[in-house]
């Protein structure tokens, strides 16, 4: 077999410098550089996106944080009849401004300033704040005062720089008048038809407080569950289809949660529809799962000598979890559950489903009200064709992403500050 | 009192009005909802489920767990107000708020075109005159209209304004084929079958119970055709337009004075059993049939308000509170 | 029984502290300990030795009971501790591990502080009613495990930040600390250099005036030196167990000479 | 006392028992210093006799919870002040309502003022049951407490009892996933039953028309062949999320795996997970609010008239950035099990670094990537805001990826928002189309976690 | 250098292939290898042998810079082949690598079919032009590696699926196929049976012939019954390199005869 004559490569040893080699040695390194740079690409590309995305967002959102203002100047004692400051004070202070009527004394100073067209101006919503103003300086209602209140959302688009013709000569003839100021209404608001009147404060508490329950839920139910399945359960058929089940029901699309929460919570078990406690429920179906399989995995990291130790001086195995692998356990599980919480928080298809998508001007104020959540407020106001909206939507993105981010921020730094190798 | 524990003597009261039905109504609702809760009441939990789909919930019974109000696009039908009578919903008090119109309508930046009933007729309808729909093109309707895809957004089967759609334009499109509008006495189902079915093969799209969503839709699709609420088209005029039906634009004078062909009046349904049992429900309707005034908040957000006469009578409507019978519908 | 066999059991004088008879071990259908009996006696060290795999170490987990914790492990025959069958229903495995307790081949401390470590089993058991108490048992077992010098400073640092030789200390005086009857010794020394070693087996020649103690090696020179007892193991068939002089110098079966000799293993 | 008030009551007297438990056998634990006389800690016989104590009164409190209030309301209403009630049930159950609001002082003022009437009958009886309620508790905690507080004995096994009572509240807590699978599956089999009786399954799954209409009328159901919204889910999440999301996740993998300094690699992945972490309704709006937009622009300026902005493109990219960061990840656990002998032997070789990867690494990790783009497709079918914001309504059979196709998760929110009628075909068909989807993501899960753990256990 | 250094560099005549000079290998701060000077002869086998972690393996990998695949190593000195520095600029590390192939401890063939994996090499390199010549290489390399009997029927089958004595002759027979002209081999036989372990020292026997072969081994019955010259490593550090009979009967440094004897490692 060692004939040369059959062998094609013993008798010319591979020329390694040859020009043919040489070209090819060349294009194989060029193909190299091709192959790195399109890795690079892939990466720099889908960063890219990211960066895009938030871009866009901040880029509209930013603007949802303003208003534009008017000053409007409010003789109160002329227009009210010369009302008393201390009528506005102390247990029933609401009820006595609701019976001052607000909206038609405001009406009336625009009027006045104006002129009667003046109303076009400012948002239908404005004289709340004139409201809320006197209800914080009842003092108010016995001088003249300079109110500065919020255009209407068409002219407030356009002073923000996007506007449609009407609404650019209406910022010709007040362009000096025109003012920027803080949108404290978005803070502090809830749902409203009017842009200008909008506000997350409803869809964010709405969501703390669904949060609130799915944290109640799965939390508890997935460590105990992730105990028992990594700890305690014996190997056989129906440990498996819990874990069987648990590894599904982590991948079914959250769709099908909103599916079982309204087959089950809302028609079988009569809930409340919109409810934040059915949110909660439903999302906590949905988190448990993540927090079991993150929880195996953690506990699952624990090295057995600690177990053996713990053992072999006499703890009883309930002992040995709940004083060493628990403990030990516990940074990865929180993780696992921050991330599944973040995953609750930004999820809307399954609230679709149990109605929490109503309009509902007013923030929760128990498990059992109507409610909404951010995530499903920014899908309402998407719908929105009133351009107002649009920045009024990126703007809730950007609470929302605000909230994800810190989350999986804090998720991140816990894994790396526990990440203990044994 | 084992009645009592069955009819809510646990499941007990609630402190805010809740209301369901019509998309189109939903923004008037909305705007009443904000200014009522605005004057120191609590507010209103609204859901737009369309017209049917509310009455379906409005019916279901008397109680907590029922919506108080349910908002029309179109009157209450007989069978409906036997269905609540059925689950004992026996007091309905009836309240037209104002008129709203159909209108078909594109993005501005569309090619302009009119359209008659029959032209819309024969390109929505799933069997123009009893064949299979094999239109594709506007052009292929009637060659004096564009060269573009037939896609239209309209609304879903169980919404008034398709009702309304089915009832002043494609049935009056439908009758004027001789044929046809005999088939009516000799054959109702095959006639409803051929003047109401509408095309499901794509250029008919159902968009659900949100107008918002097809005036979106129309902005970015310039050749489609939408069909929603007068309102709707009121309040978006910079980005979409009416298409004149029968050679009538939509515009708030000619819905009122009934020329156009697709007006119709919207109306809101209350129970009155939950009269003084659920805090401000009458006021809320009084405050309503207020707003829907000429000079009202609602006539700017796009409503058109009700002849005199029967503002005069709505007025007096809510105040008493008279109930259906039942008789005057059909 | 044959004679021969009947020797193995008990090598030498002294009242046995614990008993096995006819142990046999499973691994699901393999058997890795075969008929093996063997008396532990108080006061004295046990050195099991045999080449790798011959089952010392799941001998030895039988003693206490530790092989509970492989689901697959079934354990047939008879082992007693002062004469209770340790295997019987009415035995509390926690109470028999706290009696019978256990250090390992890898120094095991819990990332806990050096504290924490030795107070552990005193606190779970409540052999302490008080802080004074508890401290001066952890003072107690840190001396005896000739720990205390070097830690005592620092009791509050982890356990696991303390170098091998001085963890594995630290988990003898752990087991110490619950003031046990029998200490098993699974090769203690393996993971250690020969400077910790050698403080190790000072430590058990120090201990075991107090303790029976069970200890497997893979050193037979260790074996040598700590033992005054081994138990020779082959293919998890007990070979030949007796007197350490005995077994080293003049070993009876083949299989051991050949072992001591370095023949194989 | 409310049921709360009880509750704590409950615990309360719970934490007392627990005391006296221990410190029983705290007494014996001294006299006993030999430890094999006494079985467990005293905090255990705590525990024992705390458990006993609250457990049965627990079981109480939740069924008095559930028949007390209608005692209450008997009571009340027996009184003289019920006879000016209305009849009407429905006011006549707000009222009693709104007088238990302010019986317990939940509410200040009345709506009605009959409620005022009431709330002296409501509050008298309320207190006597509250009374009654409270007595019973505390009874029922005294004599098991007692009862258990006397089987506290050296030899008893407190410990083992309480620990299996923990033992099986964590069984407990692992079957809620069961329960939870289970539920799923009923509430959709018993929904797509009603609906499949009344519309063929032949017809639903294999019907090319989707025009769900809400009546069962005489003239038939047809309207629900969903086939085309089975081509749009495919169409859009298989297909055009794929062809974005697999060669950028995947030489995102490969760059960052072989390529890529550690410290860029430490920056870079947590960027690429923020991508998953962005919620799906932000991708939505994005897509709906800028990328289709753009799309539909492009397609008209080069020629494609019939671009629709909903186009199933926008949807599926879009979906495909979000899926990016789930495919790369997959690779990159796939490639890394991929034993290093394996480049070392080619690298050994004289092959580039590319070579290697391509001919070697990329082949033996084949199956565990594979199994991973199955994982990610059966997200992408599942995935509802992106299609419900960004995809069409128009159930069309098209591969211009310009033109709109519908998915089954947006027909879905469509028909069950709005609407509902659970009598109704439109409704139900929902809940067919929820099962079908479920059955397809949990096959194509089971097929890729076996793909991958087959794949797995080939290189340990 | 002195003189005894000097004598280690090149052990007996021949032509020296490759030649290092005062390499240190650091991974990281760590220093692997320290002043290692060698010269590798063609158409001869050299061994080198020394206890775990002595470097063997490090500096093998220096010799067709394999050590570049891990980011911590650093190598200093001089390597030379055919008396060009290898870690010139110029050089290139593809080509380098086709010319001085390797075989590793663990049998490493990729997943793909027996003539893939042979065919490998040569299709990255471009050796051949066309399907007959590939397979003309392919049946040439597996007859050289002594495995084409074998396996020529299932050239298709994967190379995973063979024994493993016969992966690694495959990895023998892939690494042949590149035609290279030195061939690195670190610990071959030491995943295999005796019977595998013969058929590869055989094989070795018969190829030896056409290349220059380094070999690692643990074995010092194989160094002296592969190998014409031995070299000793001990912790970093080149003790002995001579004609290997001497280094087995005659070692000039006590560490080599304390090694060989079996005194430690
Ligand atoms: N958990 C287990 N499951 C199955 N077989 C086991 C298990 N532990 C040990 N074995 C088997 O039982 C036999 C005895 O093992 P054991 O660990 O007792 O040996 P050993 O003498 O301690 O060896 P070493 O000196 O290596 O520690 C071996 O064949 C081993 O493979
Ligand atoms: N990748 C690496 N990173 C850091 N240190 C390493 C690395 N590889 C080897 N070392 C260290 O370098 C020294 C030499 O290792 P090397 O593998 O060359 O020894 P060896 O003689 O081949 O040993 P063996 O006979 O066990 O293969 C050892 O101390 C080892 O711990
Ligand atoms: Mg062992
Ligand atoms: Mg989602
Ligand atoms: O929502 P509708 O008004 O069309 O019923």
């Amino acid at each position: 077999m060692n004939n040369a004559a059959q062998s094609p490569v013993d008798p010319t040893p591979t020329n390694w410098q040859g020009e043919a080699m040489q070209k090819r040695i060349k294009k194989r390194y060029a193909s190299e550089r091709r192959f790195k740079a399109i890795g690079l690409c892939a990466i720099v590309l889908s960063a890219s996106f990211l960066a895009f995305l938030l871009i866009v967002m901040v880029g509209n959102g930013f603007k949802g944080f303003t208003q534009t203002e008017l000053p409007l100047e409010v003789d109160f004692p002329a227009l009210t009849g010369s009302a008393k400051a201390s009528q506005y004070e102390g247990a029933n202070a609401e009820a006595n401004i609701n019976s001052l009527g607000m909206q038609n004394i405001i009406g009336a100073a625009i009027d006045i300033e104006y002129g009667n067209d003046g109303s076009r101006l400012f948002s239908a919503g404005a004289w709340q704040i004139a409201k809320a103003a006197v209800l914080e300086n009842p003092k108010l209602v016995e001088q003249k005062t300079i109110l500065y209140l919020p255009v209407e959302s068409e002219i407030d688009v356009a002073y923000k720089g996007d506007g449609s013709d009407g609404a650019e000569k209406i910022i010709t003839q007040f362009g000096n008048k025109l003012s920027t100021g803080f949108n404290w209404n978005f803070l502090g608001n809830s749902d409203a038809t009017d842009p200008m009147q909008v506000g997350i404060w409803g869809a964010l508490k709405g969501s703390l407080i669904t949060m609130f329950i799915t944290l109640l839920l799965a939390f508890p139910v997935g460590v105990l569950a992730a105990l028992y399945l990594e700890e305690y359960a014996p190997k056989n058929r129906y440990t498996d289809l819990i874990e069987v089940s648990i590894n599904n029901l982590a991948a079914v699309p959250s769709i099908i949660f909103g599916l079982l929460g309204l087959a089950v919570f809302l028609n079988v078990f009569g809930l409340p529809r919109s409810a934040a406690l059915v949110g909660g429920l439903t999302l906590a179906l949905m988190t448990m799962p993540v927090i079991v399989i993150s929880g195996r995995n953690a506990i699952k990291a624990v090295p057995p000598s600690i177990r053996e130790a713990a053992l072999g001086i006499g703890a009883s195995p309930m002992q040995v979890v709940f004083h060493h692998v628990l403990p030990l356990a516990l940074p990865g599980i929180l993780t696992g559950t921050i991330i599944g919480m973040a995953r609750a928080l930004g999820e809307t298809a399954p609230l679709l489903m149990i109605g929490m998508r109503a309009f509902i001007a007013t923030p929760p104020n128990g498990v059992t009200d109507p409610a909404t959540v951010l995530p499903v407020q920014i899908f309402l106001w998407s719908d929105e064709v009133n351009r107002g909206f649009v920045e009024k939507t990126s703007a809730a993105i950007i609470v929302l992403l605000l909230f994800l981010l810190t989350m999986n921020a804090v998720a991140i730094y816990l894994r790396n500050r526990f990440e203990t190798r044994w | 009192a084992c009645q009592d524990q069955a009819s809510g003597g646990q499941g007990g009261t609630r402190s805010e009005i809740r209301i369901v039905g019509s998309s189109t109504v939903f923004p008037f609702a909305k705007a009443v909802a904000e200014q009522f809760a605005g004057s120191g009441n609590t507010s209103p939990i609204l859901e737009s489920t369309g017209t049917g789909g509310g009455m379906k919930l409005f019916c279901a019974g008397v109680g907590a767990d029922t919506p108080d109000i349910a908002n029309a696009s179109r009157r209450m039908k007989a069978s409906e107000f036997e269905d609540c009578k059925k689950n004992g919903v026996t007091d309905i008090v009836e309240i037209q708020i104002g008129i709203d119109g159909i209108a078909i309508a594109q993005a501005n930046d569309g090619i302009k075109f009119a359209l008659t009933p029959k032209q819309v007729y024969e390109a929505i309808a799933e069997k123009p005159y009893g064949k299979k729909n094999e239109t594709k093109k506007w052009s292929d309707v009637d060659s004096s209209l564009p060269d573009i895809a037939i896609s239209v957004y309209g609304p879903p089967s169980t919404s008034g304004t398709r009702d309304a759609l089915t009832e002043l334009i494609m049935e009056v499109g439908c009758k004027t084929d001789a044929a046809t509008k005999a088939l009516k006495d000799s054959n109702e189902d095959e006639y409803k079958a051929i003047c109401h079915d509408v095309r499901a093969d794509g250029a008919y799209i159902d968009a659900g119970e949100n107008d918002n969503l097809i005036v979106q839709k129309l902005k970015a699709n310039p050749n489609s055709v939408g069909i929603f609420g007068y309102s709707f088209l009121e309040e978006n005029t910079d980005s979409v337009r009416g298409i004149a039906v029968s050679g009538v634009e939509p515009t708030y004078d000619a819905i009122a004075s009934g020329s156009y062909p697709g007006a119709r009046p919207l109306y809101i349904y209350m129970k009155k059993q939950h009269v003084g049992v659920i805090p401000g429900l009458a006021n809320y309707v009084t405050e309503f049939v207020n707003a829907g005034g000429k000079d009202g908040y609602l006539v700017k957000a796009g409503l058109i308000a009700s002849p005199d006469d029967m503002r005069a009578k709505m007025t007096e409507a809510a105040k008493s509170q008279p109930t259906l019978t039942g008789s005057e519908l059909k | 029984m044959t004679d021969v066999e009947h020797s193995k059991i008990s090598a030498g004088e002294g009242s046995p502290k614990m008993t096995t008879r006819n142990v046999d071990v499973f691994y699901g259908d393999k058997q890795a300990i075969k008929d093996v009996s063997i008396d532990v006696n108080m006061e004295n060290v046990t050195a099991f030795i045999g080449p790798s795999g011959c089952g010392k170490s799941t001998f030895l987990r039988c003693l206490n009971r530790m092989n509970d914790t492989i689901p697959i492990a079934r354990v047939t025959g008879e082992i007693t501790l002062d004469g209770n069958d340790i295997y019987a229903a009415n035995m509390d495995v926690v109470q028999l591990r706290a009696r019978v307790g256990m250090v390992f081949q890898k120094p095991n401390p819990f990332p806990k502080s050096i504290y924490d470590n030795i107070a552990y089993g005193p606190r779970i058991h409540g052999l302490a009613t008080g802080k004074e108490e508890l401290d001066e048992i952890v003072e107690n077992s840190l001396q005896r495990a000739g720990l205390w010098g070097e830690v005592k400073d620092r009791l509050l640092d982890s356990g696991t930040a303390l170098s091998g030789g001085q963890q594995q200390r630290l988990c003898i005086a752990r087991a110490i600390a619950v003031d046990p009857e029998v200490i098993l010794m699974d090769e203690p020394c393996s993971a250690l250099d020969p400077i910790a070693t050698a403080k190790i087996e000072e430590l058990i020649h120090e201990i075991r005036g107090k303790y029976a103690i069970v200890i497997v090696t893979h050193n037979m020179q260790q074996a040598a030196r700590v033992s005054q007892r081994t138990a020779f193991f082959h293919l998890g068939e007990l070979i030949e167990y007796g007197v350490t002089s005995d077994i080293f110098t003049n070993p009876r079966q083949e299989k051991t000479r050949d072992y001591i000799t370095g023949r194989y293993g | 006392m409310t049921g709360s008030a009880l509750f704590f009551l409950i615990i309360g007297l719970g934490g007392i028992a627990w005391i006296f438990g221990r410190a029983k056998a705290r007494r014996f634990a001294v006299v006993k210093s030999d430890r094999s006389a006494i079985h467990s800690r005293p905090n255990y016989h705590g525990w024992y006799v705390a458990l006993w104590a609250i457990a049965p009164a627990l079981v109480f409190l939740t069924v008095w919870n559930f028949t007390s209030p209608s005692l209450i309301t008997d009571a009340a209403l027996s009184s003289p002040a019920a006879e000016q009630l209305p009849k009407d049930s429905f006011a006549r159950g707000s009222i009693l309502a709104e007088a238990r609001a302010i019986a317990n002082g939940n509410q200040v003022k009345a709506f009605n003022p009959l409620s005022q009437s009431m709330v002296e009958p409501y509050r008298a009886a309320t207190s006597y049951y509250r009374t009654i309620g409270g007595i019973a508790a505390a009874l029922l905690v005294f004599a098991f407490g007692v009862f258990a507080w006397l089987r506290v004995k050296p030899e008893m096994r407190a410990r083992t009892k309480v620990e299996r009572v923990t033992m099986m509240v964590l069984l407990f807590a692992s079957l809620i996933a069961i329960v939870t699978t289970v539920g799923i599956f009923l509430s959709l089999i018993f929904e797509s039953a009603r609906f499949f009786s009344m519309v063929s399954p032949i017809e639903f799954l294999f019907g090319t028309e989707w025009n769900p209409k809400a009546v069962a009328g005489p003239r038939g159901q047809s309207g629900f062949g969903a086939i085309p919204l089975f081509w749009g889910t495919v169409f859009i999440g298989a297909i055009i999320a794929m062809i974005v999301a697999i060669p950028l996740g995947l030489m995102s993998a490969i760059y960052l795996t072989q390529y890529a300094h550690s410290s860029f690699r430490a920056w870079m992945k947590p960027i690429l997970e923020v991508l998953a972490g962005v919620p799906t309704v932000v991708y939505g709006y994005f897509a709906a609010l800028t990328v289709a937009p753009a799309l539909r622009d492009f397609a008209v300026s080069i020629g494609i008239s019939s671009a629709s902005s909903e186009s199933a493109l926008a949807a599926g990219v879009v979906m495909g950035i979000m899926i990016i960061p789930f495919v790369s990840s997959m690779a990159d656990d796939s490639i890394a099990a991929v034993p290093s002998a394996m480049r070392d032997g080619s690298l050994a070789m004289g092959a580039t670094k590319s070579e290697t990867i391509k001919k070697v690494l990329i082949p033996a990790a084949l199956p565990g990537v594979v199994g991973g783009v199955l994982l990610a497709v059966s997200r992408a079918i599942g995935e509802t805001m992106i299609v419900v914001m960004a995809a069409g309504l128009a159930a069309n059979m098209t591969a211009n990826p310009f033109q709109s196709v519908t998915t089954v998760t947006t027909q879905i929110v469509q028909l069950l928002t709005g609407d509902q009628e659970f009598d109704s075909p439109k409704t139900l068909a929902a809940f067919a189309l929820g099962l079908v989807l479920f059955i397809v993501t949990l096959l194509l899960n089971l097929i890729a976690l076996r793909v991958v753990k087959k794949y797995r256990e080939a290189y340990e």
